[in-house]
């Protein structure tokens, strides 16, 4: 080997190692920082690109907002310093996001780390902050494993872990003598694996039974035979667990087998209502129950940051589109952000983490209450209640049915 | 000196010494995962011709592998390590029938037989083995600066191998399998058994990388590690660099996934067009990769 | 079975689907002997040296290297006992280059440099010893398959159609470089459509017809023979 | 539950062969995997998806659209590459890669033109009411897929049988160099073959979010896989036996579908390798070329 092809070569390796080694030199000025610096990730293609998009809105949305106000409120300096928000697309690879973190953190120095949409996109953030010693706000990402009393560097913002979505859905079907057939269909991942085990333990023993109870494949798109197998278990109610693809698909088929049953009950219209709407139609969610989140919910108590009223006129005029939960969420993420800069006393992972739970419970937001579990950083505030979607005009609106205390009205049952 | 070595120990210390002046270190973790497995690729391909588009199974297998006897045998990573190649080799001996397929066949049946295990391995029957769809979670035994190293360890492994074979008889009996099965028959050579070898040899590579893969991530859903897109990288990679060279697979991860993480920070979306008109352009106008350019200014490339 | 017969076949068979290739074949060959194998298109021999050298395994029938059965060996085994072939269309390792290609071959007969070196003197190949195969032309080529087949030491060598395309001067040293492996004690097998290079190789022929021998003897006495004008001319 | 699960697995037996069919023509006429044929019935979903959206026509109507586009576009894609590639070092091979590549840039360019969302065209549009056959009821977009299916593997059989230029595209198959010698031109054939084949899968395409569920621009290798799944269990290189393919295919998802779902996902690989391995010359005809 000659000598002048090995440097050559070697040059070669220098400058793809040089390209990769991209910009963020650290500008720590001593003293009072001219920015806070936010990063996270967002999906522009893959299986999570439509949720993580809508989520990073919300983010940006909240940024904009502060930062016309002359930036957030930071207690640590006391004073407003202006937010920047750094953003990278991870494609939905958890091997380019892990990378990407670590950009975040290690070359971009940020002050704040906010993770992507969603449990798979988060599970890849939560080892690498905690290495890092950077509190993560998660924003979406519910699966369970993350949280755990060794790691104090993880704050869920929005939505509870997923083990506790079915609490109030459980509880409904409980409360509804008529039902005594139920059967489950779920896709077989973490998010929707979870509830239905919390839904099939919490039925356990109670006066609903469980006659059909099958996992299927996320990944799967054709429910007509599901359907049909599920028809002959003859249940009253029909509870369907899946992502946004699977709920689709599964309404999509329900309609066209031309199957009714009492009760059908999906995740995604009431969270993704426009989308849901345009895939499969209003006629197809007609009746359907769901949890309905913030914009389909209402929250009446908030105390920090707008209403939800105020907060869709505000979206809309600046982007011209109606906001759905993801947006909100993000946004959320931003108003929890908000509330921890201006009560921390440094800008400390740790302190923030303090901070963080010494408002926990006292935060209503449009996304609902907010509360952690002081000792994992879970979730527990925004309980996802029980809702039905119910004719309204040319359109659907949402019945509260349970807990109780945020019901509307009785369910239509039978569905028509 | 075989050809290579140095190039090789220069490859492995800079990965040694990067670590040291810039942060990122996941970037060059998955940049030396990708170099293992270019040169897994190029073992197989650029030696024996036989292209595994399921070539992820094999590294799947070693995440798995490494996570399952971390979890259920309790064994210390480094043993689990060891096991997560065996459990790619093992998968490897499994589908080795399959090598009697020729070209695009071979191909297909790889890509087919990944699947199976993917679907295998998620299948929520098997939750309580395999933790099915739910994923791993290796967050006791976490620690990236261990699992840095060992796949700095992996990569001269993978280096040593190519150099080996790009300067014995071995590497070169390899090569006329490649070229004429029949004639190395002729030749005295046991195609049967080298072919398996290759076969074994680089699904090794895969299953050790995917095994310091999953301790540096410690938290994996199934998807991910059977993702065909990892194929597609380390394919392209090689076929981008040239195949049966040493520096060829390496000049083009470097480049190519240097790129990608380029491009990957501030427009990504147009990078799997970028690749596509790659691979169509190699085909069409530089079918043994870049380093052929090298050798064609008359540079004497490793 | 003759006890000095170096390779004996036997009432060999082989069919492919409904057509049997070879159907009972039997021939005998001593080493340094010459025996051409003649007979009109798919009258089985290239089928013949197929199963002989392992690239078929026959249907029934024996084949022997010195007493030894090697019908059930693979291409390999066969190989390092002693049987090699060349091909009708040469098949070198392309990519590799000329000396390369020997290189491989020499691993299992222990050859060395010398060895290589000597046989691509022989073939006269020295020249283009770094040449990668798929630059030579046909000719060259079918040197290349012989010296593959040289260097793995072979003590049979079955040779396909190895005079096809040559012009009258390599024909002649063709001849000559074959007529000096047979005095090496190297038994030749040779496939050969152009009767006038088997003459100058050979006078004991077997003809072939339908997968099975109609005739043998000398080349003179198969032309004068009705059976063998018959297949050559009859249809 | 039996006979439910028979007559699906025929309506979608019938689908499955259609969607292959493509696959296997030019296979049979050019010896190559055509790996981006995913990717056009792909697109051939997105055209009937955009002519559906945009002038709320039903995907049946976008049939001659999707025939003109798509021969139009083999025929190109065939003069462009296919000559080249086959005087090439190792055509098998190199034009594998190609065509990867093909299905990489195909797959880009649908995302940046589309967007990653999933998109299905209500099934209603052919009616709400459940069809009745054989004495169970199915969505009347199955049945009409089916149908279609059936009469596009009809016009193919016609035209390699009882057409001139049929006639000349199973000489090319039998054997190309004897055809070339003939006096058939090989490359006019060949080009029109690949067209049709192209043509075929994006008529597939166009019922693919009735019988698929949803359609998005990452669905192509999947596609790509089960179609050769499909053809490798009739036979390589004989169209026809696509067919028996695809309802041994579409049988054995739905009963699998109805009796183990979790494992139905395994069905197109399990077959694929297993029958490569087994019986490489599939159900019927010929063998595969074996290293």
């Amino acid at each position: 080997m000659s000598l002048s092809s090995v440097s050559r070569l070697w040059l070669f390796a220098g400058a793809v190692l040089l390209m990769t080694l991209v910009t963020g030199i650290p500008s720590r000025a001593a003293g009072i920082p001219g920015e806070i610096r936010i990063g996270t990730l967002y999906a522009d293609s893959g299986p999570f690109a439509t949720s993580s998009k809508s989520q990073l809105q919300g983010l940006k949305f909240w940024v904009d907002e502060v930062n016309r106000a002359g930036g957030a409120y930071v207690r640590a300096y006391h004073r407003r310093i202006p937010v920047k928000l750094i953003t990278y697309n991870d494609r939905s690879s958890t091997t380019t996001a892990a990378t990407l973190y670590n950009q975040l953190i290690t070359q971009d120095h940020v002050n704040i780390l906010a993770a992507d949409f969603g449990s798979v996109l988060t599970s890849v953030a939560v080892p690498i902050a905690q290495e890092h010693r950077m509190l993560l706000f998660d924003q979406t990402g519910t699966g369970a494993t993350f949280f755990s009393t060794k790691n104090p560097y993880i704050v869920l913002t929005s939505l509870p872990s997923s083990a506790e979505w079915p609490y109030s859905l459980a509880d409904f079907l409980k409360s509804q003598p008529q039902i005594t057939r139920a059967a489950l269909l779920y896709a077989t991942n973490d998010f929707t694996g979870s509830q239905a085990q919390t839904l099939r333990q919490r039925l356990h023993g109670s006066h609903v039974k469980l006659v059909f109870d099958h996992g299927v494949p996320t990944s799967t798109s054709s429910y007509a035979l599901l359907l049909h197998n599920v028809q002959a278990a003859r249940p009253q109610a029909l509870i369907e667990f899946g992502y946004p693809n699977n709920d689709i698909a599964f309404l999509h088929d329900l309609q066209a087998s031309g199957m009714k049953f009492n009760m059908v009950f999906t995740i995604f219209p009431g969270q993704l209502f426009a989308l849901m709407e345009s895939s499969v139609g209003p006629k197809t969610l007609a009746y359907t129950y769901t949890y309905p989140t913030p914009p389909l919910l209402v929250y009446n108590r908030v105390n920090y940051g707008p209403g939800l009223d105020n907060f869709r006129r505000a979206f809309r005029s600046a982007g011209g589109k109606e906001p759905n939960f993801l947006n909100i969420a993000g946004y959320n993420t931003g108003l929890v952000i908000q509330k921890t800069l201006a009560t921390a006393a440094s800008l400390q992972q740790l302190a923030m983490r303090r901070s963080i739970v010494s408002f926990s419970g006292k935060l209503h937001t449009l996304n609902g209450t907010f509360r952690i579990d002081p000792a994992t950083g879970a979730q527990t505030g925004e309980t996802l209640p029980v809702g039905q979607f119910i004719p309204a005009g040319k359109g659907l609106a949402v019945r509260m049915l349970y807990p109780p205390e945020v019901a509307t009205g009785r369910p239509v049952y039978p569905a028509q | 000196m075989p050809r290579g070595v140095w190039f090789s120990v220069g490859v492995v210390l800079l990965f040694v010494v990067l670590p040291f002046v810039y942060g990122n270190h996941d970037l060059l973790f998955s940049m030396m995962m990708y170099l293992v497995l270019a040169q897994g690729i190029n073992v197989l391909f650029g030696f024996t011709g036989y292209l595994p588009f399921g070539y992820v199974g094999f590294f799947g297998a070693g995440a798995y592998g490494m996570s399952l006897a971390i979890l259920l045998l309790h064994f210390p990573p480094f043993a689990a390590l060891i096991a997560g190649a065996a459990a790619a080799v093992l998968v490897a001996l499994v589908l080795a029938p399959l090598l009697r397929l020729s070209g695009a066949y071979f191909a297909i049946a790889s890509l087919a037989a990944s699947e199976v295990l993917y679907y295998v391995i998620s299948n929520p029957h098997l939750t309580s083995i395999t933790q099915g769809p739910y994923g791993i979670n290796l967050a006791a035994v976490y620690d990236s600066s261990a699992s840095y190293a060992v796949m700095v360890a992996v990569l001269a492994l993978a280096l040593g191998m190519v150099v080996y074979l790009r300067n014995s008889r071995t590497g070169l009996a390899l090569q006329a399998i490649r070229e004429e099965p029949v004639s190395a028959g002729f030749a005295g050579v046991n195609v049967v058994r080298e072919r398996t070898r290759a076969w074994l040899m680089s699904a090794a590579l895969a299953g050790l990388a995917g095994g310091a893969y999953a301790w540096h991530v410690s938290v994996f859903y199934p998807k991910p590690v059977f993702d065909l897109n990892i194929s597609v990288f380390a394919i392209v990679f090689t076929l981008f660099g040239g195949v049966a060279t040493l520096s060829g697979p390496v000049v083009g991860t470097l480049l190519l996934y240097g790129l990608y993480n380029w491009i990957g920070i501030s427009q990504p979306q147009y990078f799997q067009l970028v690749f596509g008109v790659v691979i169509v352009a190699l085909v069409l106008f530089l079918p043994n990769g870049l380093v052929s350019l090298l050798r064609r200014v008359g540079a004497n490339v490793p | 079975m003759c006890p000095s017969a170096l390779l004996s076949v036997e009432r060999l068979s082989k069919r492919f689907g409904a057509f049997a290739a070879l159907d009972g074949l039997s021939l005998e060959l001593a080493p340094g002997e010459i025996l051409g194998l003649v007979g009109p298109n798919g009258s089985g021999k290239t089928t013949a040296i197929n199963v002989i050298s392992g690239v078929y395994t026959a249907d029934s029938g024996t084949i022997r290297l010195e007493g030894r059965p090697v019908g059930n060996l693979p291409i390999h085994r066969r190989t390092r006992l002693g049987i090699n072939r060349t091909f009708q269309v040469p098949k070198p390792f392309k990519a590799l280059t000329v000396a390369e290609n020997l290189e491989v071959a020499a691993v299992h007969s222990n050859a060395g440099r010398e060895d290589i070196a000597r046989h691509l003197d022989l073939l006269d190949l020295s020249p283009l010893a770094d040449r990668q195969a798929l630059t030579l032309n046909s000719a060259q080529q079918k040197r290349l398959d012989l010296a593959r087949a040289m260097i793995t030491r072979p003590r049979l060598l079955l040779v396909d159609e190895l005079g096809a395309g040559l012009n009258p001067a390599e024909l002649t040293r063709m001849a000559q470089m074959l007529q000096e492996i047979a005095r090496s004690g190297v038994a030749l097998l040779v496939v050969e459509h152009l009767l006038g290079f088997l003459r100058v190789l050979t006078s004991r022929v077997v003809v072939m017809d339908a997968g099975r021998e109609i005739f043998e003897g000398s080349l003179e006495a198969a032309a004068k023979d009705s059976r063998v004008i018959d297949v050559f001319f009859g249809h | 539950m039996i006979a439910y699960t028979l007559s699906a697995g025929l309506l979608f037996g019938l689908y499955f062969s259609l969607a292959a069919l493509g696959l296997n023509l030019v296979f049979g006429v050019m010896r190559l995997i055509n790996l981006a044929h995913g990717d056009f019935l792909m697109l051939g979903a997105f055209l009937a998806y955009g002519l559906y959206t945009v002038a709320g026509l039903n995907p049946l109507y976008a049939i001659p659209a999707e025939v003109v586009v798509f021969m139009f576009a083999g025929v190109i894609l065939y003069y462009a590459v296919v000559p080249r590639l086959l005087a090439s070092h190792n055509p098998e091979m190199l034009s594998f890669i190609l065509l990867f590549g093909l299905s990489q840039i195909i797959e880009a360019l649908a995302v940046i033109a589309f967007g990653n969302d999933e998109r299905a065209i209500p099934s209603t549009i052919y009616g709400s009411r459940p069809v009745s056959l054989f004495g169970q009821t199915f969505p009347v977009a199955w049945v009409v897929s089916a149908a279609v299916s059936a009469l596009a593997l009809l016009a193919v059989y016609l035209y390699l049988h009882h057409s001139r230029l049929g006639y000349a595209t199973r000489a090319v198959m039998a054997s190309r160099d004897e055809a070339a010698g003939t006096g058939i031109n090989v490359h006019r054939v060949s080009a029109i073959a690949l067209g049709v084949g192209l043509a075929l899968a994006a008529t597939a395409g166009a019922f693919s979010a009735f019988m698929l569920g949803s359609i998005g621009p990452d669905m192509g290798i999947h596609i790509t896989t089960v179609s050769f799944a499909v053809i490798v269990i009739g036979s390589l290189g004989n169209p026809l036996g696509t067919v028996l393919g695809g309802l041994v295919y579409g049988l054995g998802l739905m009963f699998m579908e109805t009796y183990h779902p979790s494992w139905a996902d395994l069905l197109p690989f399990v077959l694929l390798i297993v029958i490569l391995l087994i019986r490489p010359s599939g159900l019927l005809g010929q063998r595969v070329r074996l290293a």
